[in-house]
């Protein structure tokens, strides 16, 4: 317990100094916002990479991403009996759902979904917000080349698989 | 200035003040009547010291008006008292209508 | 007739049509507005009369804090918005005493006065009425300030919830 | 006075009483965002947005009047028009520079003024009771507490500085007005200040419109034009108040050279300094609770108010 009135005396204080700083403000349309890496604002897709697994779709906690594919058949020469593949149809992302959780983005096993930080794309219509694989194919000029590894930090999994000499090889050398 | 103007007005705010005490059952409207006959009296105080102020003046200049004053003290004072009842009794019975308080009666109230 | 008598006829007319509302409307709130108008234009009337000091004073206590604790009280005893049905007593006795005493004083006054003019007198300024209440009034003035102190007191005392019984 | 003369001073206190409360509506939008860091308005007029309080005008006459269906309608209409009544009656009575610089002297002007704020509390209690709303009518309660309360700090220190000036009227006070008083009636100053804060409702005094506990108070229902209303009239009392302050408290036109030319210069700048103030309250200083806001006005504010009035009387007496 200070003087009566203390309180009021340091807001005052405290106010009367940021009212003397600059405003860190940024009139947003006229000034591109700075925005920082690995920012989130649009999920881009490569499509070839796709195999159509599923994992996404699947994880997806408010299914927002709609997948139809169909099999084919790929006859390799050589091989015994033709091989069945899963051809992609059509990959949806339903972004009026999508809560930018990024955990599709985190199970795909083949690289197939980004992050892009390009986040205009707000619509009049909600049913535009419906992303068919071309508009997210489209995004994918947009995602920024990954961070550079570490140079001090630990070496990636498969670099160092690759690295170790081959268990047979080893087992001879011995 | 023709002083007969506010004198009527005086007589008949008193006039309607009295109908509305007779009449009204609800509290607050009582003593919204009472304050209209003593602000009536309050005009014909301050227009009678005004007017026919010059018989007085020797003795006790603005007598009317200090009076008037007087009672506009009271009268605040009055509701005061007055709204402190009334609300005391909205709490105890939650009406204010005074024809339904019992007079006869001790309840045991909060 | 002056300019000054057109002024009080009007404030007159306001202030009894005003008072006749807050005698006969049935709407809680609604009586207490009027009452505000009522007491307004008594207020112009002492202005006009050159009563300055009870002017505002007739503002300030009644205008600003009695009818405001009037229109207080209606609003916590629950006052609907719309029209009530069982404000007043059936019958036609109170408008007839009111009006008899209404209109007989006004008779009893007009006869006294007739069309008689008056020089408007002295104003009645602040210093004029302090000088007058500090000079010839102060007992009763002190008096006055006993019992406002009493009617605090008691309005405290009556309108505390957890107070003797 | 002539009758076009007076026409001319009512005319121009009815110019102030429309341009002031913008500009200190618009330096509340400024001075408010830079004291969070923000810009506030840069768009509208062009430069930093010195149109944003007419384009906000131009909006709320746009949109739609709405009248509750259980709402009393002629009340509802009438409070906002009650709520600004006052204060430009009280303008005109506010001298701006010394001799002749003021819409009307008046013998009783600090009474005057005193008493016609005093009537703002019913248009509180019309636009509470006349919305047919909870939330209305709980905001107008705690408002016309507040007001019935904070009304006798407010008399008694203005009381004091009557008192040691010898006399009612405003510029009369100025005259009489040294600058010693700032040190002598400094309680006075504080207590008339956060009373008459509290009488135009502005934060830190603004649970009848608290809109975290009321949704908007008395104001819940109003929209459009009317709202803008009540707006002005916030406004408005920010510039009252102010001015009532510097008159009473910071001697009015006087100031540090050339009080006859420039005296209303020296009044309009401490009614800006004054406003700033209030702008400034409002960004430090978070709500008060009911129960506090009680307190502080009988237990705080009244006090230091009698106390200055009997050290007043003392040295009047005195000297």
């Amino acid at each position: 317990m200070g003087l009566p009135g203390e309180g009021v005396l340091q807001g005052l204080a405290v106010t009367a100094r940021t009212m003397t700083r600059r405003a860190d403000t940024r009139q947003y349309p006229d000034v591109p916002p700075d925005l920082p890496p690995r920012s989130r604002g649009v999920i881009a897709l490569r499509e070839e990479n796709c195999t159509v697994c599923m994992l996404c779709a699947r994880e997806c906690p408010d299914w927002c991403i709609y997948i139809e594919s169909h099999k084919e058949e790929v006859a390799v020469p050589g091989a015994a009996r033709p091989r069945q593949q899963n051809a992609l149809d059509r990959f949806a992302i339903d972004f009026s759902l999508c809560m930018y959780c990024g955990i599709c983005i985190e199970v795909c096993p083949f690289d197939a979904l980004f992050w892009s930080p390009e986040f205009e794309y707000a619509e009049y219509d909600l049913r535009d917000l419906l992303h068919e694989q071309g508009r997210l194919g489209e995004w994918m000029a947009t995602v920024p080349p990954p961070p550079a590894h570490d140079p001090r930090g630990e070496p990636a999994k498969e670099e160092a698989a690759a690295r170790r000499p081959a268990p047979g090889a080893a087992g001879g050398g011995a | 200035m023709h002083p007969v103007l506010p004198f009527v007005t005086a007589a008949l705010l008193f006039g309607l003040g009295v109908a509305g005490v007779l009449r009204r059952r609800h509290a607050i409207l009582l003593l919204m009547a009472v304050e209209l006959m003593l602000n009536a009296v309050n005009l014909l105080l301050i227009t009678a010291d005004v007017t026919v102020r010059a018989t007085l003046a020797a003795a006790t200049p603005y007598a009317g008006q200090v009076l008037a004053l007087f009672v506009v003290v009271l009268a605040a004072a009055e509701v005061g008292v007055g709204l402190a009842i009334v609300l005391r009794l909205y709490r105890l019975r939650a009406t204010v209508a005074v024809d339904d308080v019992p007079l006869d009666r001790v309840e045991a109230g909060r | 007739m002056t300019s000054a008598d057109w002024l009080l006829a009007a404030l007159g007319t306001v202030a009894v049509a005003a008072g006749h509302r807050v005698v006969a409307t049935d709407r809680l709130v609604r009586a207490g507005l009027h009452l505000v108008l009522c007491l307004g234009a008594v207020a112009g009337m002492y202005l006009v009369l050159t009563a300055e000091f009870l002017a505002w004073v007739q503002v300030l206590i009644y205008v600003g804090a009695v009818v405001v604790l009037l229109l207080f009280a209606v609003m916590l005893t629950r006052a609907p918005v719309g029209a009530a049905a069982d404000l007043d007593r059936p019958g036609w006795t109170a408008p007839l005493v009111g009006g008899a005493a209404g209109l007989g004083l006004a008779a009893l006054l007009v006869d006294a006065y007739r069309w008689t003019a008056v020089a408007p007198a002295a104003p009645g300024t602040p210093e004029a009425l302090g000088a007058a209440v500090f000079r010839s009034w102060v007992l009763p003035f002190e008096v006055v300030s006993v019992l406002l102190l009493a009617a605090l007191v008691g309005a405290i005392v009556v309108s505390r919830p957890g107070g003797r019984r | 006075m002539s009758l076009a003369e007076l026409g001319l001073r009512v005319a121009l206190v009815v110019v102030a009483f429309l341009t002031l409360p913008l500009v200190v509506g618009q330096a509340e939008h400024k001075v408010m965002a830079h004291m969070q860091g923000r810009l506030g308005p840069m768009y509208a007029g062009g430069f930093h947005g010195w149109a944003q309080l007419l384009a906000d005008g131009v909006k709320f006459a746009q949109k739609e009047d709405l009248i509750p269906r259980g709402a009393d309608g002629p009340v509802f209409r009438l409070a906002p028009a009650v709520a600004l009544l006052p204060y430009l009656v009280v303008l005109l009575v506010i001298p701006l520079g010394p001799g002749d610089l003021v819409a009307q002297p008046l013998d009783a002007g600090l009474f005057f003024a005193l008493a016609v704020l005093g009537v703002g509390v019913v248009s509180l209690l019309m636009a509470a009771w006349a919305s047919a709303n909870k939330y209305s009518l709980l905001g107008g309660l705690r408002g016309a507490a507040q007001l019935l309360g904070y009304e006798l700090p407010l008399v008694l220190s203005a009381a004091s500085v009557a008192m040691a000036a010898g006399t009612l009227s405003l510029p009369g006070i100025v005259a009489a007005w040294r600058p010693w008083w700032l040190l002598w009636q400094l309680p006075a100053l504080l207590v008339f200040f956060t009373a008459a804060l509290a009488e135009i409702r502005r934060p830190p005094f603004d649970m009848p419109i608290a809109d975290s506990e009321l949704v908007f108070g008395y104001l819940t229902e109003y929209t459009g034009l009317r709202f803008a209303l009540f707006l002005l009239a916030e406004y408005v009392g920010i510039v009252v108040v102010a001015a009532l302050t510097t008159v009473l408290f910071l001697g009015g036109w006087k100031g540090p050279f050339a009080d006859a030319s420039l005296g209303w210069l020296w009044t309009l700048l401490k009614v800006f300094a004054v406003s700033f103030a209030v702008i400034w309250l409002r960004v430090a200083t978070p709500r008060l609770r009911e129960d506090q806001l009680q307190r502080l006005c009988w237990q705080a504010l009244v006090p230091v108010a009698l106390g200055q009035l009997v050290l007043t009387a003392a040295v009047v007496t005195a000297t």
